[in-house]
């Protein structure tokens, strides 16, 4: 589903971001991201969603090099990935409802499924209540599980989740992976970042582990650390 | 594509309302820059029928030897009556120059007991179809060289000096407006230019959610041409109510009777107003599909 | 408060360097906006400049009795010498106003063979010290009821039309220019609302970091400042370019003579660059200050 | 030094974000704010720092009724207040040291002190390689330690910090709370928001819990739930 062929990423200021990544991450399997605070797991999960583009190597989604991948085909490669982001991204302008709906509006979901789908998922992460409010009305905690809502709601293939449970209490992060499992149990491919480590060595599933933009560990049902 | 009307319609709705403060620079920008082009091109339209008249009076006069035969009048006569160039034609007998010229000189009795109808010259008065000076100069003076003429005048110099004028004026409030429009093209494009650059998070994280460049663009098109159209909208009553004080004062004016002429008629204003509508429409569109793309390129 | 210069030249510095496209848009609109003033004002200058020579044509002719007598002519002259309003007086004598009326009508021989020296009015051609309409004819008028005064005429209709027109068109050009200043003010203040919008956030993290206003302010009325003085300093060159250019335009016209005298003196185009300077800057100024005023209340 | 007395926030729609709140925290004092998502933890900093007002009650700090002070003395309120905000709240046209030196300079700090201190204090967080990059070219750990280093800069006498190690690793996180536990040692009351169990059952420190709105549990030396 995605693979990684000698991937670099450089930053301006030569800050090297990944390198030399190779990872090979087959349909239906969840990966947890990890390692110390800029070691390169945001960009590894920006490099999937063609946020940004690898200096060297190559990349694999669902059998397709999104390296060749022209640019107006962008827009449906991401269509398929649903994308929890660490900053969240919600549209200033939209209330939580139209926030979530915009992901199935953007692949022209018909409106009787907006209007039946929406309430589900926000009910699911319980912000049922605070589906009329602006994104700058909510908690840092609402935030993220509205960013949430809108990554799972229309069901893509890949899930990509950059530190879904960071402003959330344990509690709340315990249902919200609860979800994510159930999610990657119906066939999606996850792949989240955590600083968590108890999430990490509860779940046991396969780690990866960077250290300065390089892959130090990749091990199946591994721990945090 | 799945571009559904009623999702634009709703996308173009709340963003118009919440963000008032950029909407209504828009409109503000649209609205004056417009009132300003529709003004000036309104004006022009005014002076030049203001001046129409003046037009009119651009005539030649042919002047007849006073002993002239009437065989070499009648000939003159059967000539400008033939001609497609003449308007019209007004011949002054004798007499008639006599009756004129004890009307111009009244005061001067002396004057008038010095003339007789005899040494006065008849003359034609000449209308010509076609204006333009330079016509009117080549047809006139085709009659010089008649038997019996004796010359040829053309209109005062003080007409021909208001027609410079006119000619002048128009085509100075003419080139205003154009530039102007000019002015107010690139003023509206900068407001939308600005107004999406507030917005450039907005669209990025729209294309990172998957939305196709078209997707999000044409809300913003659609954006642009609602605040094009309102700015529009408002700019015509004011522009219209401009042109009418403008017309009123100059027509209430009693010493100035140069413009008492100035008028513009319903179907000038129409086409100005038609003018600034397609202007502010295409300028929101345009303007929108252009900002929103530099912005695109995430 | 500890406002310090270098603090506020470096944030003023780097904010318009790292808003290019913020910083580009308030220029561009005060530029466009500030010349558009500049020209109209300069053109209502020229306009005036080139029709002044005709506000001294208003002259009067005091046309005396073709048989009166010396004394009484000198008695009109010496009256009209010791006016106070009148400027110059020009003595037409009886063989003067012969040989104007034999250049004038040179072309009929009849007419002058009828008239002679006797029988025509010796006149004074006066130009007075103040051009109104009014005052003129009053001190007309006076002469009038004198002994051996024939008649008053006043300056040729035409003459009188041109002098309204003039003034009506500097009238025009002035109103427009004035129109064009409001809106450039509003234009300007719109662009910097706009600018400081699209920075609310900015200035509400540096409220919460515990900013005073004025040590939010500052930069930006300086920033304002800037865009507001490097607007002005490019309209200016390109006011005085196109006043050039239509100066050079008119005056090379062969056909049109009306406007040969359009000139627009260094000092006029120094007036008005100082106004576009100050417009720019004060706008640019108070501008950012209630701009950013409106998102200090956080 | 900081004192809530029957202090309530409601939000409109209703939300009732802090309800009857009373409070009592002593100079120096270390206090962890824990609750589940949405129970009011921000809002609790927000008045504090007189970003938000109380529809009713009043709150004290440094001996002042913050609710009395006129409109432009809550600039000087905010000098003694360090704070590290949840959406961490970066200038985006700054540099990482101009974002920090902006502190300093808010209150007129000559230019020398702000030379030796920001890089110092960069230093401390681990950020002086990215001292010149600006906000959107870190990632998410890195901006949470840019805004823990700018609250931290001028020796605020209260540091309020909204879950400053959300986006932390385990070791970089350890790091921060060491910093904290230093600037609490010098006599700096520190109200921490937090989600990490971990980090409040190891400090043992005073712990006020909050559920929709109400304080729930008040404990000295407690633990996380
Ligand atoms: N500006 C606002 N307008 C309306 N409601 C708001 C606003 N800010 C916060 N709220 C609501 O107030 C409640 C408390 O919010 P607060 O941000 O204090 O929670 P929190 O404890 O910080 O949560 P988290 O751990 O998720 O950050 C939430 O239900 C939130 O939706
Ligand atoms: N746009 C950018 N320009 C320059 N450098 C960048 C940019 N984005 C990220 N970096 C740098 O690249 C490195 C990796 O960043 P990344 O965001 O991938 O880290 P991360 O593993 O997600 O960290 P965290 O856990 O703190 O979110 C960091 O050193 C960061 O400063
Ligand atoms: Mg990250
Ligand atoms: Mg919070």
């Amino acid at each position: 589903m995605i693979k990684l062929e000698n991937v670099t990423k450089i930053y301006k200021n030569d800050v090297v971001a990944l390198r030399e990544a190779n990872a090979d991450i087959q349909k239906g399997e969840f990966v947890f991201l990890v390692g110390p605070s800029g070691s390169g797991k945001s960009t590894f999960i920006r490099l999937l969603n063609h946020e940004e583009q690898p200096d060297r190597g190559r990349i694999f989604v669902a059998g397709k090099d999104i390296g060749k991948l022209s640019h107006w085909k962008v827009p449906y490669l991401r269509r398929n990935i649903g994308c929890v982001f660490q900053d969240f991204k919600l549209l200033p302008n939209k209330t939580v409802a139209q926030n979530v709906a915009f992901a199935l509006e953007v692949i022209g979901r018909p409106k009787h499924v907006v209007r039946t789908q929406v309430p589900a998922i926000l009910e699911l992460v319980g912000l049922a209540h605070k589906a009329k409010n602006m994104p700058n009305e909510l908690s840092g905690g609402e935030q993220q599980r509205v960013s949430i809502a809108r990554a799972f709601v229309n069901r893509p293939l890949i899930l990509l989740a950059d530190e879904p449970t960071g402003n959330l209490d344990p509690s709340t992060s315990v249902g919200i992976m609860r979800l994510l499992d159930r999610i990657n149990r119906t066939g999606t491919t996850v792949v989240m970042c955590t600083h968590d480590a108890g999430i990490v060595d509860t779940m046991r599933r396969r780690v990866i582990e960077l250290d300065h933009g390089t892959i130090v560990r990749d091990q199946d049902r591994g721990v945090y650390g | 594509m799945a571009l559904k009307v009623d999702y634009v319609a709703r996308e173009v709705g709340s963003n118009l309302r919440r963000n008032v403060t950029l909407t209504l620079a828009s409109v503000i920008t649209v609205f004056v820059s417009l009132a300003l082009v529709g003004v000036a091109f309104l004006t022009r339209t005014g002076v030049q029928n203001a001046t129409q008249r003046w037009q009119g009076g651009v005539e030649f006069i042919v002047f007849m030897q006073p002993a002239a035969s009437e065989d070499q009048i009648s000939a003159v006569q059967e000539a400008l009556d033939e001609s497609p160039q003449v308007d019209s034609v007004d011949f002054i007998d004798q007499q008639e120059a006599y009756e004129e010229f004890t009307d111009l000189f009244a005061d001067s009795p002396e004057m008038i007991q010095s003339v007789t109808p005899e040494i006065l010259p008849p003359s034609f008065r000449v209308e010509p179809t076609d204006k333009d000076v330079d016509v009117i100069r080549a047809l006139g003076s085709e009659f010089e060289s008649k038997p019996g003429v004796k010359q040829v005048v053309f209109a005062a110099e003080a007409i021909r000096t208001l027609q410079d004028f006119s000619r002048l004026l128009s085509l100075g409030l003419f080139s205003g407006a154009l530039v102007l429009l000019g002015a107010a093209v690139l003023l509206i494009l900068n407001a939308i230019r600005m107004a999406m650059f507030a917005r450039r998070r907005e669209i990025e994280v729209m294309k990172l959610v998957g939305a196709t460049n078209w997707f999000i663009r044409v809300p913003f098109m659609v954006e642009g041409l609602v605040q094009g159209l309102v700015g529009a909208l408002l700019a015509i009553p004011a522009v219209i109510g401009i042109i009418n004080f403008i017309e009123s004062k100059l027509t209430d004016t009693e010493t100035i009777n140069l413009f008492q002429g100035f008028a513009v008629h319903s179907s000038e204003q129409f086409g100005v107003a038609i003018l600034l509508l397609v202007v502010g429409c295409l300028v929101g569109v345009i303007g929108s599909f252009v900002a929103v793309t530099r912005f695109l390129d995430v």
